[in-house]
């Protein structure tokens, strides 16, 4: 094994080519098409970068239905610049948005940046690129079936998109679909199922693959407590992909069934809508699908927060050259989350009239999954204690996820419990609470992780300079989005109102009204913001600086394969013979023990 | 390097003991239980909480015919491992013969199941003012009238007359008459939905199989434990489906 | 009501309502301290441990004692809130329902799309029977009201009106979709289901801006309202501008006399909010779902009494 | 009620008119519609209840607002009847008037509260009051429409594909405001006045069936025969809606 040598008398940096597990010259397998290559590619590696692509294109759209709602709120019932003379008159009136328009961006945006746009790029993205690498996989274990699981949620974002241009518009019933109002809905609403049973298709693929890749196809000396905690990260959301999402996906089926065989699984019996009675059979349950749905979309929430752990975890223990703290509780901790998630899932529903039995249960449970975030916290934070922290733009994102996260997490707690909720229920301190946890929470972390890997992918490294201009700008703004909305729910404003000023609250306190128009601006920055990041993402694909082959020197496998690595990853399976995060060993010459040197 | 060099797609794991293949499906049909299970929870909530839900005689499913499709994919598990044996023992002529008997009953399955389907699709029920039903058979249709022949009460009364039910008041409701579909009630709509939704697994199956026994020949002559070991997956799943179908006859035809 | 980030709520004017406030706030103050904490941790780390010439990262691990302590305090502290603060006043508002002899007012409240529908029984006691079927706003019977028998001395109204100090029993139902009865200042919210009925109850123990009407026109003013010289007597007034629901409207404070002496310019509408507060529509409704706000009137017994006697079921009479 | 009785007629002759048909060998049908016992439930009309918006309690300004829907004179007259031709015209065709029919919402009412469209006529619906409110069609044949229309908002266009019995339109961020649409393939349609009469002009001679609908007493037909230039009666008694 010619390649260790490299490592065993270290330099500082790693220079490029060589120092990984051979080099590419070292593979002899048949060129392949371009089709074959780069469209429809059974390698993991192109299958990542297609998921983190079209995600990355999905984030961003979703966002910009955010900004058209924002003017909306901002200038209640103006009509919008430039834009709202291109709306047709299904969406806009004289360039003012409907509300109908409205509520279709606002389920739309949920539906979007969950389910086509995070998770995508945190598990298809990252998790099909980085997870195999690391345990030194040769490929995931199904690669076909990692093929098919990109396509179908290809498909799925298609149909999604296509329906808005349904007689009606899209979706408009709220991304959770309350029936019996998403049953009565427009077209839009039945290509919105359609389009979900195609993402949990996807999802039920990618999630199988996943687990059995991690399971069978770790290489030799990497025992389960010497994986990349970012591994389990994935790990464990796998296994909530695949027993949270059935659930919904049957929900689904049974509102299908209710649009178009008329059934009524969710339309209780003598439903006036409009002054017109409805003619179905009635005597469904309006609560069975809330339940069905809370059952998949609260360990979902997991599902967007555990991978941003795996990766920030990652780049924190490069970044700090020392070890994780607490490594096993980390471990401990997100096996327990995902156990607990499945449990809590009932304290979205405490104003339906539950008994105070069950809510007191489900509070219970809520308060009790709060500690093992508050340990991955804790273990994060302490893993900085008397480290030799490198602020590059990754550990930056990384860094500034802690109080992002931790500001998303805490706020959770009024909302948990049932006396509380009473009064935040469904108010813009909602909106605040998860969007701390998942917009500068994991979509941070998501950040961090393409400037982390970037150089592995590609081979070139993000600039560095224009990064921090990025990150800078992206944290001002997007806390000026989201304070602001905790005093805005706290004087109950309401999540879904098209237009503020109908309220008292809006009306009799002008200051809140100036708060809901900093915040607009806020989001518009925000969205400007982004510009430097796809400026510099673009440009440096083309000819941005070449990097060695082990820019963070790291000490996962990855950044043991050549760069970029090649189909089939590694030349000769490389052997693990310690854990994952060797930093700062007291004499080395460099300070750090990657996993497959003896 | 490619996809092919991926460890354990045939040979078992050492700590797991299982090939990739074998763990995958098991993964699957834990995501397929959730699933089912989901609906099975969602059946009972909406039966224990109607007002009034059909008694087993009430909803006219065919029970006897139900039981020898329970029969048939009982059968058809049976042929599966048999075929999965045949190729444990080398014997590629008998696997294909018993792959081809698992789809025929597969088929038979459904076409016993496409009778009940349309027997009750058949038949219609009249809602009266007084708030009686009238069940019976459309024998005519026209843009104006709809035919509706009553049948018969008990063995030996004659049909009633037939009826001439005005297209334009069943469409605006007026007339309440409607067939037997899952739009009747709940029982119907958990009826057509579990079952369609099993019938779907089903021909998933079949699909599955009818590739296995195309590609046969090419894949035994050159990977045959790997084709066995599909055979073994693909009967896991079979398993899988005539298993819902267990919990699905009684929970259905017999509750 | 004043903005005040320090106590952030609109003003609390049900009887259970401080419970609400006061867990919120607890929590509050305990979410700042963990998170002040942790923050200047945080700080004080990225500082002391950058990277910098001659300074190493150290292998072996801190043994961190204080982040056990943290975690079991977090622990405590959280059992605290559940098991003290939010288990038993939830289960007050849940269950404690107000027995006869606290004679509740029981109301039955019918939301549709897009409005809402206050049922009254009348001075029988007794409420009708409806049948949403029949319903038909545009003949003033919105909920499809049986006039015959108990019916025919119900009230059904647009507005919500309620006396204070005295417990009200609110039987929640829909004829179509799922809406959320939420009243901020009363701090109830409760979902309103089609098909079944929901029970809650709740008790105002003030009238809303009563005592701080002063500082809602002062809140206005510091705003985008502007005062007005048009207020005689002792009172003040104000006309706010850009609501896009009011578009001039003039707030009166009646001042110390406690009654109103101005007359509003033309086109303005006079405006006393003493009493008032909205009731939002908290789940998604529909295209209109934002416009379903339901006019809510706490009232002295008095008024109240008043109002109910004025309310009976009127005829139109011909000009 | 003054202005609105100008408008229906204005609009029965502006239809006539449009229907562009000349003036030989045709007569019209005129009628009154009554009440059986009318004579009890006359000015039996609920107030409408616009306690919950602040905008139109302003607009009138404390006035009472009655109910259009059940409006009965003291002889039983009924207002807001629609009458008219069921059957008779053979399968002539006629061209819708060029002018379109008017639907206003004033006051946080529909004027008229009933009213007949011909399949292709252009029908304007208007907002002006000074307060936003939605236009929600609930045809059956034709398309269901669901307009928002801002205060003193642009009017809004509808043209019918299919003739439909009368349907509703309501608004729904004012649930009492209420009004009913007719859909026909001919111009041979009017609503009762406050008298609980109508007229309908221009039929050519012939035997005719009519038919007078209303929303709560349903509908009743009746024969008449056109035969000179004086108006056929066509008084009609209707029943009332069973309890």
């Amino acid at each position: 094994m010619s390649g260790h040598h490299d490592h065993g008398h270290g330099h500082g940096v790693p220079k490029p080519g060589g120092s990984g597990l051979g080099s590419p010259d070292a593979h002899h397998h048949p060129e392949l098409g371009f089709w074959r290559k780069w469209v429809f590619s059974v390698d993991h590696k192109v299958i990542g970068c297609q998921y983190t692509v079209t995600a990355l294109c999905f984030l961003f759209f979703g966002f910009c239905l955010m900004l058209l709602m924002r003017w909306q709120l901002a200038y209640p019932n103006q009509p919008i610049p430039i834009i709202g003379g291109l709306l047709p008159a299904s969406m806009a009136n004289a360039g003012v948005m409907l509300s109908d328009f409205y509520n279709s961006l606002g389920a739309m945006h949920g539906t979007i940046m969950v389910f086509l746009g995070v998770v995508p790029l945190a598990v298809g993205g990252f998790g099909n690129y980085v997870m195999p690498l690391q345990i030194g996989a040769p490929d995931m274990a199904f690669p076909r079936l990692n093929m098919a699981s990109y396509w179908v949620y290809f498909c799925g974002g298609v149909v999604m998109l296509a329906s808005f241009f349904m007689p009606g518009g899209a979706a408009s019933s709220g991304w959770t679909s309350y029936a019996p109002l998403s049953v009565t809905a427009t077209m839009g609403q039945t290509w919105w199922l359609v389009g979900m049973i195609f993402l949990i298709t996807s999802s039920l693929l990618g999630s199988v693959n996943f687990i059995v890749t991690i399971i069978q196809l770790r290489v030799k000396g990497l025992t389960f407590f010497r994986l990349p905690f970012f591994v389990w990260a994935q790990f464990v959301t796998a296994f909530l992909l695949l027993l949270a999402f059935p659930p919904l996906e049957a929900a689904g089926v049974l509102q299908l069934m209710d649009r178009v065989a008329g059934t009524s699984f969710f339309m209780p019996s003598g439903l006036v809508i409009s002054e017109v009675p409805l003619q179905n059979a009635g005597g469904g349950n309006p609560l069975l699908w809330q339940h069905l749905f809370w059952f998949l979309a609260h360990p979902e929430v997991y599902v967007l927060i555990l991978p941003a752990f795996g990766i920030v975890a990652e780049i924190i223990a490069a970044n700090t050259r020392k070890p994780l703290w607490g490594y096993k509780s980390l471990v401990y901790a997100v096996v327990f989350l995902g156990f607990m998630s499945f449990i809590v899932w009932a304290h979205h529903m405490f104003m339906t009239g539950m008994g105070t039995k069950m809510s007191n249960f489900f509070q219970t449970t809520t308060m009790i999954i709060s500690i093992p975030s508050v340990v991955v916290l804790t273990c994060l934070i302490l893993s900085l204690w008397g480290a030799s922290i490198r602020f590059n733009v990754p550990m930056l994102f990384a860094l500034a996820f802690l109080p992002m996260f931790a500001i998303g997490g805490l706020t959770g707690l009024p909302l948990g419990l049932t006396t509380s909720d009473v009064q935040l229920h469904d108010t813009y301190y909602v909106i605040a609470h998860f969007h701390y946890v998942v917009a500068p929470g994991t979509i941070f972390a998501l950040f961090a992780g393409v400037y982390y890997w970037f150089p592995k992918v590609t081979g070139r490294a993000l600039n560095e300079t224009w990064g921090k201009v990025h990150f800078w700008l992206s944290l001002v703004f997007i806390n000026g989005v989201f304070l602001p909305m905790f005093v805005q729910g706290m004087y109950g404003g309401h999540r879904r109102g098209y237009d503020p000023m109908v309220y008292d609250a809006y009306q009799q306190m002008p200051a809140l009204m100036g708060m809901v128009k900093g915040i607009s601006w806020s989001a518009w920055m925000l969205g400007v913001a982004q510009i430097p990041f796809i400026v510099n993402f673009i440009y440096t694909l083309a000819k941005g600086r070449k990097t060695a082959e082990n820019p963070w020197q790291a000490t996962t496998l990855e950044w043991a394969a050549p760069t970029p690595p090649p189909h089939g990853n590694f030349a000769t399976a490389p052997t693990v013979y310690r854990g994952p995060y060797e930093y700062g060993v007291p004499g080395l010459a460099n300070d750090y023990q990657p996993q497959h040197l003896a | 390097m490619s996809a092919e060099a991926i460890p354990y797609t045939v040979e078992p794991h050492p700590d797991t003991g299982v090939p990739n293949p074998k763990l995958g499906m098991w993964l699957f049909l834990a995501s397929e239980v959730m699933l089912f299970g989901a609906l099975f929870s969602s059946y009972i909530l909406l039966r224990v909480g109607a007002e009034k839900w059909p008694h087993h005689t009430e909803t006219g499913l065919n029970v006897p015919l139900a039981t020898i499709n329970t029969a048939v994919l009982i059968l058809s598990s049976v042929t599966v491992v048999m075929a999965w044996y045949s190729l444990k023992i080398g014997d590629i002529a008998k696997g294909k013969l018993y792959i081809l008997a698992t789809i025929l009953c597969a088929f038979g399955f459904l076409v016993i199941k496409y009778f009940e389907y349309s027997a009750k699709f058949e038949h219609y029920v009249l809602f009266q003012a007084d708030g009686t039903e009238v069940h019976g058979h459309v024998t005519d249709r026209t843009s104006e009238f709809i035919t509706f022949q009553p049948d018969a009460h008990g063995a030996a009364g004659s049909p009633p007359a037939a009826m001439q039910l005005p297209v334009a008041d069943v469409e605006s409701g007026a007339i309440k008459f409607t067939n037997l579909g899952p739009w009747f009630s709940n029982f119907y709509a958990v009826y057509f939905t579990l079952t369609g939704l099993h019938g779907l697994h089903v021909v998933g199956g079949i699909v599955v199989f009818v590739y296995l026994l195309l590609t046969a020949n090419s894949w035994w002559a050159k990977h045959p434990e790997q084709f066995t070991n599909r055979i073994e997956c693909t009967g896991l799943y079979w398993h899988f489906v005539d298993l819902v179908w267990i919990f699905l006859f009684p929970s259905l035809y017999l509750l | 009501m004043d903005f005040n980030l320090l106590y952030p709520y609109p003003p609390n004017v049900s009887a259970h309502g401080h419970q609400v406030d006061q867990l919120n706030n607890v929590i509050h103050v305990f979410m700042l301290v963990l998170f002040i904490g942790w923050a200047i941790f945080f700080f004080y780390c990225l500082v002391r441990f950058r990277a910098r010439t001659g300074h190493k990262s150290q292998y072996e691990l801190p043994h961190a004692k204080p982040s056990k302590y943290l975690e079991g305090f977090v622990v405590v502290f959280e059992a605290f809130l559940l098991l003290v603060l939010s288990m038993p006043a939830w289960s007050k508002v849940k269950n404690d329902f107000p027995t006869p002899d606290k004679n509740p007012l029981e109301v039955r409240v019918i939301a549709q799309q897009f409005a809402w529908n206050f049922h009254y029984a009348g001075k029988d006691g007794k409420f009708g029977k409806n049948d949403p079927k029949k319903g038909k706003a545009a003949a003033g019977d919105p909920i499809g009201l049986d006039r015959s028998g108990d019916g025919a001395d119900d009230i059904v109204s647009a507005e919500f009106h309620f006396p204070v100090n005295r417990p009200v029993i609110a039987r929640l139902t829909s004829v179509d979709v799922i809406h959320g009865f939420h009243m901020p200042l009363m701090r109830v919210q409760h979902d309103v289901m089609p098909g079944m009925e929901v029970k809650i109850w709740f008790e105002a123990n003030k009238i809303p801006y009563e005592d701080v009407l002063p500082q809602i026109v002062e809140s206005m003013i510091s705003g985008n309202g502007r005062a007005d010289t048009t207020a005689t007597g002792d009172d003040v007034q104000l006309v706010a501008v850009g609501s896009s629901v009011r578009p001039r409207t003039a707030i009166i404070d009646p001042g110390p006399n406690g009654k109103i002496d101005s007359q509003p310019a033309s086109g303005e509408e006079v405006f006393d909010p003493r009493g008032k507060t909205e009731i939002i529509c908290a789940q998604l409704c529909g295209n209109s779902h934002f416009k379903m706000r339901g006019a809510v009137k706490i009232e002295t017994a008095e008024e109240f009494e008043k109002w109910l006697a004025s309310a009976v079921p009127e005829v139109f009479e011909e000009e | 009620m003054m202005r609105r009785f100008v408008t229906l007629t204005g609009m029965a002759g502006a239809v006539a008119l449009g229907a562009g048909i000349a003036l030989a060998d045709e007569g019209s049908v005129t009628g009154k519609l009554t009440l059986k016992g009318g004579k009890d439930a006359a000015g039996k009309r609920f107030v409408l209840d616009m306690s919950a918006n602040e905008d139109c309690k302003k607009i009138h300004a404390g006035a009472k607002v009655g109910s259009e829907t059940e409006i009965v004179g003291k002889e039983g007259e009924i207002q807001n009847v629609l009458v008219y031709v069921k059957a008779g015209l053979g399968d002539k065709k006629f061209t819708p008037p060029s002018e379109p029919a008017e639907l206003d919402q004033q006051g946080c009412v529909y004027v008229p509260h009933v009213f007949g469209v011909m399949v292709g006529q252009k029908l304007l619906i208007k907002n002006t009051d000074p307060t936003l409110h939605n236009v929600h069609g609930l045809p059956v044949k034709n398309e269901e429409f669901n307009t928002p229309q801002p205060a003193e908002g642009a009017p809004i266009e509808k043209v019918f594909k299919r003739a439909e019995e009368p349907f509703l339109v309501k608004c729904d961020v004012h649930p009492w405001m209420g009004a009913y649409c007719g859909v026909f393939e001919h111009p041979y349609f009017a609503v009762t006045a406050k008298d609980g009469t109508f007229t309908i002009k221009g039929l050519p001679f012939g035997e005719y069936t009519i038919e007078a609908w209303h929303e709560v007493y349903g509908k009743k037909e009746m024969k008449v025969k056109v035969d000179s230039a004086a108006p056929a009666t066509a008084n009609i008694e209707m029943e009332p809606a069973k309890k």
